[in-house]
Parts: C-alpha cells; sequence; structure tokens
C-alpha cells in the first residue's frame, strides 16, 4: 500500500533538467475507443495548467503523450514521458487498463502516477507510486447494484462484460456480490455474457440473456460498445432496464444509442447539475468560459488531478519526484472540483457517487450515494 | 568460406560488440531501450526472413510466435509472488505458479516451446500454398493470440502479464541478434539453404530434384519459429507488460515490412533494415508533439507520426523499386566516400 | 432455448452473414480478379461510411442520392488508391505490393484519424431502415431484409459481368498476364481501374449498410470486417463470387450460432472464423468453390 | 511497310541488339533468323513497345516509336509471343473472344472464330477447357489462333512452330502462306530456318544483337555461311 | 527396367492417356513420340509421380530393387534414380547456373541441418564433393564459362542443357527428357544428339525421350513408342515406326 515507504535507496528519480521548467506526463487515450474520455480529461487539465501554471517559481509544462486506447502504447507512452521527457509526475489515465499497464513502469522509475479517473481497485493496490483521485469500483458496483434494487425493485439481473477490459470485469464482480448478497438470492444473477473490446454485433449474447429474462441488466464497459449493445437489445425487443457505469458519460454514448439509450442510467464522479465544493463552482464557471459548454465528470477529475500534483509539489518543496510521490500520498483534505479528497492507504480517494440518467437524448442528475 | 571473407566477418564482428559496449556505457536508458529494440527486431526480422524471404513461404504468423515466446519468458522469469498479484481474477495452474528461472533457460524455452507450436502447426497447413497459406498462418496467429485471451489460468487472459523482470540488455539482445546473424548465414550458405531456396524458386522442380519439400518447408518454419520465439521473448522481458492485444497480426506486417525494405532473402540488408525503421519510428515521435516550426507553434496532432511514417514507408516502396534499403544506404555510404 | 430463441438467432445469423457476404464480394472483385491482397479494402468501407455521415450531415439532399454519392466518390477514391499506391509497383513480386497495401492501409487510416477525429460518430440512420418487425416473437430490423436483397442482385450482376462481358474476361486474363493481355490490344491501365472503381464502389455500399446496422463510425472501423470477408472470401474460394457469397452466409451463421449454443465460447468467436477457415482449406485447399488451377507440367 | 531504324536494346548492362535496321515490305513473308540469344525475341518485343528500346519504328510513315502496346496492336499490328502466354485461367473459348478485344463486328468475330476452330479442330473439341491445363502444342495452336483473331495487317510470329508435331509444322507453315495469301504482312522468327527461308520473300540474319546478312529467301537458303550455322548442313 | 502396365490418366472427361503399356529396358535409349496432346508429357509426369495414374501400375526394377511409382513421392522418385527435364522450362530462375547444379546433390546429403549449419567437417567434406561434381557437369555441358550467372539470364537453348546438368547431379539410373532440343536450331540440335549419346555412356544411363525433331528420335533411338490421342498406336524401332502408315497420318504427314 502507499502507506509504505518508499524505497530508501532510489535508482534515479527524476528531477527536472531545463532550469526554470518542470514538466509534468499526461497519458490519455487520444484516439482509439476511449478518445472521448481521453480527451474530456484533457480538457480540465489544460484548463487547471492555464489557471495555475506556476510552482516553485519555475513554469509548469505539460506533455501530453497519446495512448490510442491500448495497453502496449500506454507502457511506451509512460516510459517515454519518464525516461526522455524526465517528467517529474504523470496524470492518466482514461481506463483503468490503460493505466494499469502503466503502473510497473513508474513504479520502477519512481515517478509518482495520479489517475483521474480508473477506477479499478488493481490500479493503486501494491503500487507505492499511483494514486487517483476518484473511488473505486466495488463501492461503484455496490451503489448500481442498491439503485437497481431499491429504485428499480430488481430481483433477478444479468451481466454483459467486456472480457478486455479490466474495469468491466472487475465492476461486474463487486456488482454481483452486492446484488447477490442484498438480494440474499445466491441464485439472483440468472446470465451472464462476455464480448470484446470492439465488437460490433452482439445480438447472440442479448438474445441468449433476452431468454433468461432478468429484471434488470448490468452491462458496463466502453461507451462505444455499450450505446451499440442497448441499441441491439432494443431492436430485440429487449425493455428490461440497462445500466452501466461511469464510462457512459460520453456525449458520444448518446449520439451512437439515440432513442435506444433513453432510461439507460450509470454512476458517475461528479455532475454540473449539483456542485459539492467551492472549488467546484469556480472550477464550472472556467469551464464555461473556456469551453462554452458545461463540463463533465471527467473535465473535473482532470482538473483535480493537476491540483493536487501542484499541491503536492509546493508541499514537498522539491521537483524530486520521489520527494513529490510522498508529499502526494500524505494528502488530506484537499478541496477539488469533485469533492474533498483524502487518499487513503491505498491511494485512492473516498468519495460520493452520482446517478444519472438519459432523459429526452441528455444525461440528467438523479441522486447522489454518500459511500 | 573463403579465409579473406573470414576475416572481413571477424573484424565487422570485433567492431560491432566493440560499439556495443560503448553503447552499453554512454546512452542513457531511453536510448539503450531504442539499441536493445534494434536487436530484437533483427532477430525477428531474420526469423521471417528465413521462412518468407528464403524458403518462399507465404508466412504470416510471426505476431503468435512471438506471443508464444514472449508470454514462456514471461511466466517462467516473473517471481511466484508477482504472478499471483497477476492472476487475481483466476488463480494461475499450480504448474506455473512456483517455477522461476534464469534467463538464459527461460529464453531457449521460449524458443523451443515456439519452435514445436510451429512443428504442430505446420505439419497441417504447409500443404496450402500461396495465399492459402499467408492466410492460414494468420489466423493460426490470431488463434494463439485468442487462446492466450482466454486462457486465464495460463496466460492471464485479457488482463496480460505485468512486471516481467527486464532482463532483456544490450549484452543478451545484440549477444542473441549476432548469434542469429551468424546461424542464419551460415544456415543458408548449406545445402538446406540451397534446397530451401530451390522451393522458393519453383517448388515442382525442386520436388523433382528428389527435395522432400515438406520435410523442408516445414524444417525451415520451425527454425524461423524458434528464432521467432526468442525475439519475442526478449521482447516481453523488455516491454515488461505484455498482453494478446500487443501480438495482433498488423504486428507481423511491421516485421515483413522491415523484411521486405531490407531485401526478401538478404541478411544484411535485413539486418540495416530492422535497425533503421526501429530507429525511424521513435525518431519521428517528435511529430506526435506540439510542433515548433520556427515561426509558430502548431497544437499537438496525435496520429501524425503514424500519417509521416505510413507516407515515408509508402514513398520508400514506391520509389525504391526494388527498395534494398541497405543497398542504398551502402551506394550512399560509398560515394560519400568517394566525394571526400 | 425456447424455439422462438432459435428462430431470432437464425434471423441474425442471416443477418450478419449477408453483410459479410456483400462485403466479401467487392473484395473478391480485387483481389480474386488481379491477385492482389487489397489490404486497404477494408478502409475504402471506412471511407464509404464516413462519406455518408459528411453528406447526411452537411448536404440538403435525400437520403438515396447521398448515398450513391459517397459511393461514387469512394468508388472514385480507389481508383485513385490505385493509381497511387499500386499501379507504380506493377509486375513487382506480389509480396512487395502486399507491404504497398498495407502501407495505405496505414496511412488511410492515419489520416483519417487526423481528418475524422478519433473519436466515434453516430452513423444518420435515415427512418425507413429504422423499423423493426416483429413475427412471432422474432425481431427483425428492417436493415436486416434490405441487406441479403442487395446481395442477392449485386452477386447475379456481377456475376454476368464478370463471366459474359469482354471487360469481364480481360479482368481475369489479367492476373497473371498483364503482357499477353497488351497484345491483344486490351487497355490494362483502364480494367484496372474499373476493377477497383467498382470494387471500392461496392465496399462503400458495405460500408453504408454496415454503419446504419452498427451506427457507430470509428476510423479502424475497417479491419475487423476487412479481415472476416477476406475470410469469407478465401472460404469460398478466392475469386468466386458466388464463393464469397457462400463463405460470408457460412461465417455469419456461424458466428451466431456458436455464441448461441456455446456461450462459453463467446471469447472465442473471432478465432472461429479462423479455425473454420483452416479447416475448410484442410479439406479442400482452395475453398469451398474456388477451382484448382492445376498446374501443368 | 513497316520500318526499323537503328533498334537497339539493352538490358540491365548487356546489349542485345544494336543498331538494327529492317524493313518490311507489304503484303511479304519477312523472315529472321539466329542462333539463341542473337536477339531476335528481343527485336519484336521492341517493336511491339515490350521492352525499353532506341531507334525508330514507323509504319506508313507514321512513328510507332513512343505508343504503347494497346495502341500499336489497334494499328493492326500484332504479335505471337515466345513463351505462348495464353491466359491460362480461361477457357480456350474465351481466349480466342479476348483475340478480338478491339473488334466490333460481331459477325465477322464469329466468321473468324470458326475458321480458326477449322485450322485446329483440336482447339474446338477443347474449347471449354482452362488454357493453362492445355498441352504444349495445344498452347501454341491456341495461341496463334487467338492472334488471328485480331485480324491484323502485319503478323508477326516468336518461333510458331515450337514444340509443334512434324505434320502440325507442316501445317503452320502452310497457314502463314495462307494468311499471306489473304493479303497480309508476315514477319516470322523461327529456328526451323530452313522452312522458314523457302516460304520467306526476304530474309535477315542475326547474330549477337547486329544483322550480319540479309537477302531473298531463297538466296539465303544456299547460302554457304547460313547453310553451315542454321541448317545444319555442314560440308 | 521401367515399365508401364495399363496405365490410363484423366483429367475430368478427358482421357489423356489411355491403358497404355511400355517397357524401357537398362542402357537402351527409347524415344516417346506422337502428335500434339497426345499425352507423352503426362506419361513423364506419371512416372515422375508428378500425377498419380488413375489406373494401371508403374513399376522401376533395378537388379532386385523394385519401386511402386504410383504409391511413391516424387521425391522419393528422384531418390531411387529417376530424374527428368521439363517441356516447359523450371529452373530455379534466380539463383546462379552453379547453385542449380548443386541444387541436384543435395537429395544424396548426409549430414543433418545442425551439422550443416554449423560446418561440422563431415558437412565441409560432403560439399566439397558436391560443388566438385557440379563444376564437372557444367564444364561437361559447357556451361562452366557462365557459372555464376543467373539461370533467367541464360538464352533458351543453354537453359535447356543447364536443365540436364541439374538432372544429372541427382545421380539417375533413369533420365526423362521432354523435348530437349525445342528452341534449338538444326545446327544445335546434332549438338545435342552428340550430347546425349556422350552422358548415356559416361554416366550408364538409361534415357526415355520425348521429341518432335524427327532427327533426334530416329538418329539415336533403340525403340519408339507413338502415342495418339493417349492411345498406343506404333512401337518399334525407327525404320518400322517411319514406315507406318497410321504414324505418317496422325503425326509425321507425308511430305
Ligand atoms: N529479361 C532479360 N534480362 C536479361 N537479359 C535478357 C533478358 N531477355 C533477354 N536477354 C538476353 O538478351 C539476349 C537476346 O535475347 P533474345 O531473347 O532476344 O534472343 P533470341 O534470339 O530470341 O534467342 P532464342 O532463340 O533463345 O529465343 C540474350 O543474350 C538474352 O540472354
Ligand atoms: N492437368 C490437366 N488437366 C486437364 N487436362 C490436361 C491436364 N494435363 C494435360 N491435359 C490434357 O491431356 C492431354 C495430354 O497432354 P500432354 O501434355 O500429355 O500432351 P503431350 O503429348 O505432351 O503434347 P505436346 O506435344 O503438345 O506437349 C492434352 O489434351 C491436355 O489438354
Ligand atoms: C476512466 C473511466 C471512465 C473508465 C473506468 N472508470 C475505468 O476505470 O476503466
Ligand atoms: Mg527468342
Ligand atoms: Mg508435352
Amino acid at each position: 500500500g502507499c502507506g509504505a515507504k518508499a524505497p530508501t535507496t532510489p535508482t534515479t528519480p527524476n528531477t527536472p533538467t531545463t532550469a526554470g521548467v518542470i514538466k509534468i506526463g499526461v497519458f490519455e487515450p487520444l484516439t482509439g475507443a476511449s478518445a472521448a474520455g481521453g480527451e474530456m480529461t484533457l480538457e480540465g487539465i489544460k484548463l487547471a495548467n492555464e489557471k495555475v501554471s506556476e510552482v516553485l517559481g519555475m513554469k509548469v509544462e505539460l506533455v501530453v503523450v497519446d495512448n490510442k486506447s491500448d495497453k502496449v502504447e500506454a507502457a511506451n507512452g509512460v516510459s517515454r514521458l519518464i525516461e526522455s521527457e524526465k517528467v517529474v509526475a504523470i496524470i492518466g489515465s482514461y481506463g483503468s487498463s490503460l493505466s494499469m499497464a502503466a503502473g510497473d513502469i513508474v513504479m520502477r522509475a519512481q515517478v509518482p502516477a495520479v489517475g483521474c479517473s480508473p477506477t479499478n481497485p488493481l490500479v493503486t493496490l501494491n503500487n507505492d507510486y499511483y494514486f487517483r483521485v476518484c473511488f473505486i469500483d466495488p463501492f461503484q458496483g455496490t451503489v448500481m447494484a442498491n439503485y437497481a434494487i431499491q429504485e428499480l425493485g430488481a430481483k433477478t439481473a444479468a451481466i454483459i462484460q467486456d472480457v478486455q477490459q479490466d474495469y468491466s470485469v472487475g465492476l461486474s464482480t463487486y456488482f454481483v456480490k452486492a446484488f447477490k448478497e442484498k438480494t440474499g438470492d445466491a441464485n439472483s444473477i440468472v446470465g451472464t455474457a462476455s464480448y470484446n473490446t470492439g465488437d460490433q454485433d452482439f445480438t447472440a449474447q442479448l438474445t441468449n440473456i433476452k431468454e433468461k429474462n432478468p429484471d434488470v441488466i448490468f452491462a458496463p464497459g466502453n461507451y462505444g460498445e455499450s450505446a451499440l449493445l442497448i441499441k441491439q437489445a432494443r431492436e430485440l425487443g429487449i425493455t428490461t432496464p440497462i445500466l452501466g457505469g461511469d464510462t457512459w458519460e460520453a456525449p458520444d454514448f448518446l449520439e451512437i444509442g439515440g432513442e435506444a439509450v433513453e432510461d439507460a442510467a450509470y454512476s458517475s464522479h461528479f455532475t454540473a447539475a449539483a456542485p459539492v465544493t467551492e472549488v467546484s463552482k469556480t472550477f464550472l464557471a472556467d469551464f464555461k468560459a473556456k469551453y462554452n459548454e458545461d463540463a463533465n465528470a471527467f473535465a473535473a477529475l482532470g482538473y483535480d488531478a493537476y491540483m493536487l500534483i501542484i499541491d503536492a509539489i509546493t508541499r514537498a518543496n522539491s521537483t524530486d519526484s520521489v520527494k513529490i510521490r510522498d508529499a502526494i500520498a500524505a494528502t488530506k483534505d484537499f478541496v477539488g472540483s469533485t469533492g474533498n479528497i483524502t487518499l487513503d492507504a491505498n491511494g485512492d480517494a473516498v468519495k460520493s457517487a452520482v446517478i444519472n440518467k438519459v432523459v429526452d437524448g441528455k444525461f440528467e442528475y438523479f441522486t447522489t450515494i454518500e459511500p | 568460406m573463403k579465409k579473406g571473407k573470414l576475416t572481413k566477418y571477424v573484424v565487422m564482428l570485433v567492431v560491432a560488440i566493440a560499439l556495443l559496449f560503448a553503447a552499453n556505457l554512454f546512452l542513457d536508458s531511453y536510448q539503450l531501450r531504442i539499441i536493445n529494440l534494434c536487436g530484437i527486431y533483427v532477430i525477428l526480422a531474420l526469423s521471417m526472413n528465413l521462412i518468407n524471404g528464403f524458403t518462399g513461404l507465404f508466412s504470416l504468423g510471426h505476431a503468435g510466435f512471438m506471443a508464444v515466446g514472449a508470454y514462456t519468458v514471461g511466466l517462467l522469469t516473473m517471481n511466484p509472488t508477482t504472478k499471483q498479484m497477476n492472476f487475481y481474477m483466476k488463480p494461475i495452474v499450480p504448474w506455473l505458479a512456483e517455477v522461476e528461472l534464469g534467463f538464459l533457460p527461460a529464453i531457449l524455452l521460449a524458443g523451443i516451446v515456439t519452435a514445436f507450436v510451429a512443428l504442430l502447426i505446420g505439419a497441417p497447413v504447409l500443404k496450402l500454398t500461396d495465399d492459402y497459406l499467408a492466410i492460414a498462418t494468420l489466423g493460426f496467429s490470431e488463434i494463439i493470440r485468442i487462446l492466450l485471451t482466454n486462457m486465464q489460468s495460463v496466460s492471464n487472459g485479457a488482463l496480460g502479464l505485468k512486471g516481467i523482470p527486464n532482463r532483456a540488455t544490450t549484452p543478451w539482445t545484440w549477444g542473441l541478434a549476432i548469434f542469429t546473424i551468424i546461424v542464419m548465414t551460415l544456415l543458408i550458405n548449406s545445402s538446406y539453404g540451397k534446397a530451401f531456396k530451390a522451393i522458393r524458386e519453383d517448388d515442382i522442380a525442386a520436388r523433382s530434384m528428389g527435395i522432400n519439400i515438406f520435410s523442408h518447408k516445414l524444417l525451415s518454419f520451425v527454425i524461423g519459429a524458434f528464432f521467432a520465439g526468442v525475439g519475442g521473448g526478449l521482447m516481453g522481458s523488455q516491454l515488461g507488460t505484455i498482453s494478446p492485444d500487443f501480438f495482433k497480426f498488423t504486428y507481423t506486417f511491421n516485421i515483413l515490412l522491415i523484411v521486405v525494405l531490407g531485401g526478401m532473402g538478404s541478411i544484411k540488408g535485413n539486418v540495416v533494415s530492422a535497425i533503421v525503421i526501429t530507429i525511424a519510428m521513435e525518431v519521428l515521435r517528435f511529430l506526435d508533439g506540439p510542433l515548433n516550426l520556427g515561426f509558430t507553434v502548431l497544437p499537438a496532432l496525435p496520429g501524425l507520426r503514424m500519417v509521416v511514417f505510413s507516407l515515408i514507408l509508402m514513398l520508400v516502396v514506391l520509389f525504391r523499386k526494388d527498395s534494398k534499403i541497405s543497398k542504398n544506404i551502402m551506394l550512399a555510404v560509398k560515394k560519400h566516400a568517394k566525394t571526400k | 432455448m425456447s424455439i422462438q430463441g432459435l428462430f431470432q438467432h437464425l434471423a441474425n445469423g442471416i443477418s450478419l452473414g449477408s453483410l459479410y457476404a456483400l462485403i466479401a464480394i467487392g473484395y473478391t472483385m480485387v483481389y480474386g480478379i488481379l491477385r492482389l491482397v487489397n489490404f486497404a479494402h477494408g478502409d475504402i468501407f471506412m471511407l464509404g461510411a464516413y462519406l455518408t455521415f459528411y453528406g447526411m450531415t452537411y448536404l440538403p439532399l435525400p437520403w438515396w442520392l447521398v448515398f450513391l454519392l459517397a459511393s461514387v466518390t469512394t468508388g472514385f477514391l480507389g481508383f485513385l488508391l490505385e493509381k497511387l499506391a499500386y499501379k507504380p509497383l506493377r509486375g513487382q513480386p506480389r509480396i512487395t505490393i502486399l507491404i504497398s497495401a498495407i502501407g495505405a492501409s496505414f496511412l488511410i487510416e492515419n489520416v483519417a484519424i487526423l481528418v475524422f477525429g478519433g473519436r466515434p460518430k453516430a452513423f444518420p440512420v435515415p427512418d425507413i431502415f429504422k423499423g423493426v418487425l416483429v413475427v412471432g416473437g422474432v425481431s427483425i430490423s428492417t436493415v436486416t431484409f434490405v441487406i441479403p436483397v442487395v446481395t442477392l442482385v449485386l452477386l447475379f450482376l456481377l456475376t454476368w459481368w464478370i463471366n459474359k462481358t469482354k471487360t469481364g474476361m480481360a479482368m481475369r486474363a489479367l492476373s497473371k498476364e498483364y503482357e499477353a493481355a497488351s497484345l491483344m490490344g486490351i487497355d490494362i491501365n483502364s480494367i484496372i481501374s474499373i476493377t477497383f472503381f467498382v470494387g471500392s464502389f461496392l465496399g462503400a455500399v458495405g460500408g453504408i449498410l454496415w454503419g446504419i446496422k452498427y451506427p457507430q463510425l470509428v476510423p479502424l472501423m475497417g479491419i475487423i470486417p476487412g479481415i472476416k470477408c477476406f475470410i469469407a472470401a478465401v472460404i469460398g474460394g478466392i475469386g468466386n463470387i458466388k464463393g464469397a457469397v457462400v463463405g460470408g452466409f457460412i461465417l455469419g451463421l456461424g458466428e451466431i450460432l456458436l455464441v448461441a449454443f456455446l456461450p462459453a465460447l463467446t471469447g472465442y468467436r473471432d478465432a472461429f472464423a479462423f479455425v473454420l477457415l483452416i479447416l475448410i482449406l484442410l479439406v479442400k485447399p482452395t475453398g469451398l468453390m474456388g477451382e484448382k488451377m492445376a498446374e501443368k507440367v | 511497310m513497316l520500318k526499323i531504324e537503328n533498334l537497339s536494346v539493352s538490358y540491365g548492362g548487356i546489349n542485345a541488339l544494336r543498331g538494327v535496321n529492317l524493313q518490311i515490305e507489304e503484303n511479304k513473308i519477312v523472315t529472321l533468323i539466329g542462333s539463341n540469344g542473337a536477339g531476335k525475341s528481343s527485336t519484336l518485343r521492341a517493336i511491339m513497345g515490350l521492352v525499353k528500346k532506341e531507334g525508330k519504328v514507323t509504319y506508313d510513315g507514321e512513328d510507332l516509336s513512343s505508343l504503347k502496346t494497346k495502341d500499336i496492336v489497334k494499328k493492326g499490328i500484332v504479335l505471337v509471343p515466345e513463351g505462348r502466354k495464353v491466359f491460362s485461367n480461361l477457357t480456350v473459348e474465351e481466349n480466342l473472344i479476348l483475340g478480338a478485344y478491339t473488334r466490333n463486328d460481331k459477325d465477322g468475330i464469329k466468321k473468324d472464330m470458326d475458321n480458326v476452330y477449322d485450322l485446329f479442330p483440336r482447339l474446338k473439341e477443347r474449347s471449354w477447357q482452362k488454357s493453362g491445363t492445355l498441352s504444349g502444342g495445344e498452347q501454341q495452336m491456341l495461341a496463334v489462333g487467338r492472334a488471328m483473331m485480331t485480324k491484323p495487317k502485319i503478323l508477326m510470329m516468336d518461333e510458331p512452330s515450337l514444340g509443334l508435331a512434324p505434320i502440325l509444322v507442316k501445317e503452320i507453315f502452310s497457314i502463314i502462306k495462307e494468311i499471306h495469301r489473304l493479303g497480309n504482312t508476315i514477319l516470322l522468327v523461327e529456328q526451323n530456318a530452313k522452312k522458314a527461308l523457302e516460304i520467306a520473300d526476304y530474309g535477315y540474319v542475326l547474330e549477337t544483337g547486329s544483322l550480319v546478312l540479309e537477302g531473298p529467301g531463297k538466296e539465303l537458303l544456299v547460302n554457304d555461311k547460313v547453310k553451315e550455322a542454321y541448317l545444319g548442313e555442314s560440308k | 527396367m521401367l515399365r508401364l502396365n495399363n496405365v490410363t490418366m484423366k483429367f475430368g472427361g478427358v482421357v489423356a492417356v489411355n491403358e497404355f503399356n511400355a517397357t524401357v529396358d537398362d542402357g537402351s535409349i527409347v524415344g516417346l513420340i506422337g502428335p500434339n496432346g497426345a499425352g507423352k508429357t503426362t506419361v513423364f509426369n506419371m512416372v515422375t509421380g508428378v500425377y498419380k495414374p488413375t489406373s494401371g501400375d508403374i513399376t522401376y526394377t533395378k537388379g532386385d530393387r523394385e519401386l511402386k511409382v504410383a504409391d511413391k513421392r516424387p521425391d522419393q522418385i528422384a531418390k531411387a534414380g529417376i530424374c527428368r527435364t521439363f517441356q516447359n522450362i523450371r529452373l530455379f530462375k534466380e539463383l546462379t547456373v552453379l547453385e542449380n547444379v548443386f541444387i541436384g546433390n543435395h537429395l544424396r546429403i548426409k549430414s543433418d541441418v545442425i551439422s550443416a549449419s554449423l560446418r561440422l567437417p563431415n558437412y565441409v567434406k560432403e560439399e566439397k564433393a558436391f560443388y566438385d561434381k557440379s563444376e564437372y557437369l557444367l564444364k561437361k555441358v559447357g556451361l562452366y564459362e557462365e557459372r555464376n550467372e543467373l539461370a533467367y539470364s541464360l538464352p533458351y537453348g543453354k537453359q535447356r542443357r543447364l536443365e540436364i546438368a541439374r538432372a544429372l547431379a541427382t545421380d539417375p539410373e533413369l533420365l526423362l527428357l521432354d523435348e530437349p532440343a525445342a528452341g534449338m536450331n538444326p545446327q544445335e540440335t546434332i549438338e545435342l544428339m552428340g550430347f546425349i549419346s556422350d552422358i548415356r555412356k559416361e554416366f550408364n544411363l538409361t534415357i526415355f525421350l520425348i521429341e518432335h525433331h524427327m532427327d533426334v528420335v530416329m538418329g539415336i533411338c533403340d525403340k519408339i513408342f507413338v502415342l495418339d490421342h493417349g492411345v498406343l498406336i506404333a512401337e518399334g524401332n525407327a525404320s518400322e515406326i517411319q514406315n507406318n502408315p497410321r504414324v505418317i497420318e496422325a503425326y509425321l504427314g507425308v511430305d
């Protein structure tokens, strides 16, 4: 866990090379299946960088690499950030699998990384150099299981998961656990189907699920695949409510899904409709001024990740990456746009979740759930 | 081999080793990584060159061979705790859980396991020819990848392996690359190598001259796979993180590209082309960041690197009709030397 | 499984299969006739879908006109592709041309990422294709009816064209003997251009129908259909248009039925295509309908 | 009238033809003889624009040097290539149809097709067979028949008797005479120098890329040098 | 001795060879002639294992060794001592003249691939012997000067001789020549005849030969088989064949 001391014999922790400039690396998916998420996150990070562009009297330079929604590119990109760009800290990445692909590398190189929205518990587990500013999937899975049971009155559920995403598989597992516990029925999960990232046709899996006639379908996954999946479900005459996780919050989900995704509900980190702190308000205003639209959860998390690192550098009063790491680990009651952030022993933030729903082709805030 | 040639080769070898020593001392970790990658690509290119270039088998299964090699090295060199951490969804099979081997045995086993897989695949598939062989080998490579995705208790499925110890240092990568170069050169100039070429040129005539085509094709396929497995193993160790989607069939094309640009059936050409292309891919990375054109700074255009790379690639293929990079570079070097 | 479920699976399979078949026809056109693995065909397919997207979004035209326009434009892009990437290499070893094809494919994909953006776009489906028909509990969307019809019409048209017309014969003659063809006064360049135009036009038709069925556009959307339909073409026998259609149906139905009856093997769905391919090739090394071109010694 | 001036061809560094001059008068049979590698095929290929060349080719005063092969064919000049080059994955009949690719006179094509089938009954018998599986000689017949379908004014043949049975060799020479009688011009390359010179109005002898001898066919037939080197009649 | 017993070969509806019977005695030169498409090359293809006969059997006996040809692959047949040349020349085009002949030796190799790759002494010795033999054969066919040229750049006639040299490198007992004189002028044809008699003596060969040049066939063959439409129509020595009316009608034609 993060509470453990960093190794006492650092190899060569990164320190800035160019005088007067301090580099922070960003690795996000800017192309590929998760491009929308990466872009949204980057918007938040850039806004934060504009607001606070200096620390310890040095200019902060963002070095952005595109991990192409690909695990190997993620690992490559982070190596490059560390080895050739000599960044002192790293932000990223949207997508737990992508983050985990880089986990080992940052740990070996002793450069701290702060994830904005990777929610799988394993991202930070046993990794002293990985942190995040969001909640984790066991919580998110529980939130959605509660929602299914309490709001929808579901007694049975079916799962459709993307076996190539740690996120999808993990979140499904936690949902199943919570759902079984809460219904007290070990047989309440009536069906599980799987697919692979990039699949376009889900009719066979859906037809199988339809036969099982569940009360609710939980189908966390990339927004693109999920939207197609829901569309095909509706075409097959499946009227069961379909639920997902935080990945669905992307305009693309609405566009691709069209009318079919009406009523789809998912959990998320933050919504412009319910600002939680003072910082939320200024952030929302600044964001609107810069991009002329309402900020979403990922932009907010990106903003918070950057600000948290800056805060840590200030507290560490050093540009040594190991010292920065120690400062990040010690973060307590940091006020971010998405809430108050205190990192626990694993380096995770404990925060509230919101549930959004698609109404009239838009995401609408439904409720907030405290941990 | 003639005496003069032999001395020439020995001198080249000594110079190469000296250069690598210097590199090891003076380059930073990032540059060394690229040097290592070059060595690995040399091995991969030569192994494919044996199958496609010398024996004329249109095989597109290299990514699969590499995957087998990489996973073998990964699973054999990771320590039991790391493995346990990796396999959180489904525990690893007991017979793999506790093994931890040294690098050399792991690499050798990678080669052997891959060669064995090639033997299994080759036995049915090498009866096919041409495009049919191409698509069938490509198919096997994808099947290997999909098996790795689904056999969770052996390969950890789509989650891949993280934390493979990085032992692929320059002495290893280039030591093995040089070993591969020597073995390939000797093999190709031997009677067996000539029989391979005969099959490439005209299999019907080769058969009628008493060459057992099938066993020779299989031989070439298996030897090629052995080295592909070794290359894949080094690659896995170098990356530290592998997952099945790294070994998509597009990866085969990268290697095929090196082989074709270097010249099918040219060992020297392949070595040069492997190095040039690996370095070019890295050098072009600056294109993905914001571009400072002096008078203005263009915002970052992710993907520009690949556009430029594919453009250069096309131009090279189109304008160097018998595009043998090595030949052209050597010509340029000679010209340069002359003008001086 | 209920009877309804079974019929639903069959309907799904036919729907997917006919789409594969349709795209495989375009593949076989170029691939089988010129013996050129046009690896960029999947990307042509993608371009067709994107052009339609932009046409629908920005042009005040009825949908069918946009479809036609987009297909013709894509045909023209295919024509350009041949001129730029393949023509200069004519007479070179096939593997060199294959590399050029892969390079072209890379280039188109990456330019598409730059120009169209990496984020998915929603394909604007005209209302007339939106309906769903429910027959005895089996739901069938409108496109599911359209695709097989288009496929069959194209099958007949192309079979006639390739087998019975002089242009068609010239196309088949070309694949091996450029020189002899020119000695008959055949204009090789224009025959090849026509082949690419038609092949790419068909690619666009496939792309549009794919977009209607799976309305998510991404720059790399052509890769998987490209490889699947290549497989379908090979299963049917390279160069045989009927074979491509049969191959497409077998593949589509097979994939769906695999998931239907052996849900535990869902993860192996893509492998299934290859396993099927290899099994068929081992029994019939030139595909189901491909004729063995016995080499005269 | 076809006139070839100063024709040179080289492959890589090797000069296969060095400044050859030929003149093919209208409605004549002209033959080109020479040993292996003398450059006979190269000459014909150069005329058709199949290889890079230097020099000038004119036909009835019109310069053909820079035309594409297909356009030369459209002018009425046709070559039966060395090595047959039939379209192996097409049937015999389809090969013949493609021979008439540049023509549009349906009836004429039909007539010529029957004509070819009359000359080579074997082709008719096998009209459905993929030409790639024909025997060597059958392919040779097809190559000749296919060229006839083009309805050429000048027919150039590169060793048309290669691999034919003796009876057909005789046949092919009478076919050549027949085509000639119908008003066509013929340029013939043959190993069977004796037969070729017998029917030729004029002959040229090529040696390692240069012309060494020319004259009316009958004269060359009795030329000592020719006899010794090409007719196997050493004294 | 090569014996063909009621051999038939059908391709779909085409009966290329029909109930063909023939023997080729050790040490003789036997000719196979007939009109185009008579089935001559098909006979060679069956004897060398390229095609499997539809029915009938082919046996090759030498001393007390007997080989059932129809059960064997081409390479096994070549190893047993039957080698051929091709009507449509099939050289290893992009390899040098010397390499082409060297490859002919490969079927006799004893070293395995590992000792060959590591150049162990036993292999080095073997390789040297292969090279010596190849060079000798090239001198024999008059191509030694061209040994380092690529096969495709040779003119037609020389390519034919190279094919013969390559076949001789396999140490054949029975050599099948498919139209060796095609594309040669009369003078070259005469030289070829001398050459064939020559190698027969030197290598103690049995020769089975297809040819349309009657000077060659009549000049050197001990026995001649005539095929027409896959059927044997005549068999005998040169003068018998030359005067056989059926042969004249179907094949030779009248002058
Ligand atoms: N593609 C080529 N590449 C290199 N050299 C060639 C090529 N084609 C022909 N040659 C060479 O050019 C010369 C002339 O060849 P050409 O084929 O014209 O001779 P030819 O008189 O037709 O001989 P043959 O009687 O054998 O057909 C020969 O030396 C030949 O080796
Ligand atoms: N693979 C095949 N498929 C179909 N028909 C074939 C095949 N091979 C040969 N034939 C047919 O069988 C017959 C005999 O052919 P073959 O090649 O043996 O003749 P040949 O006697 O060698 O003639 P030539 O003197 O012209 O070379 C021909 O009519 C030919 O068309
Ligand atoms: C970045 C996120 C929206 C996706 C999801 N939370 C994950 O961990 O993969
Ligand atoms: Mg010639
Ligand atoms: Mg024959």
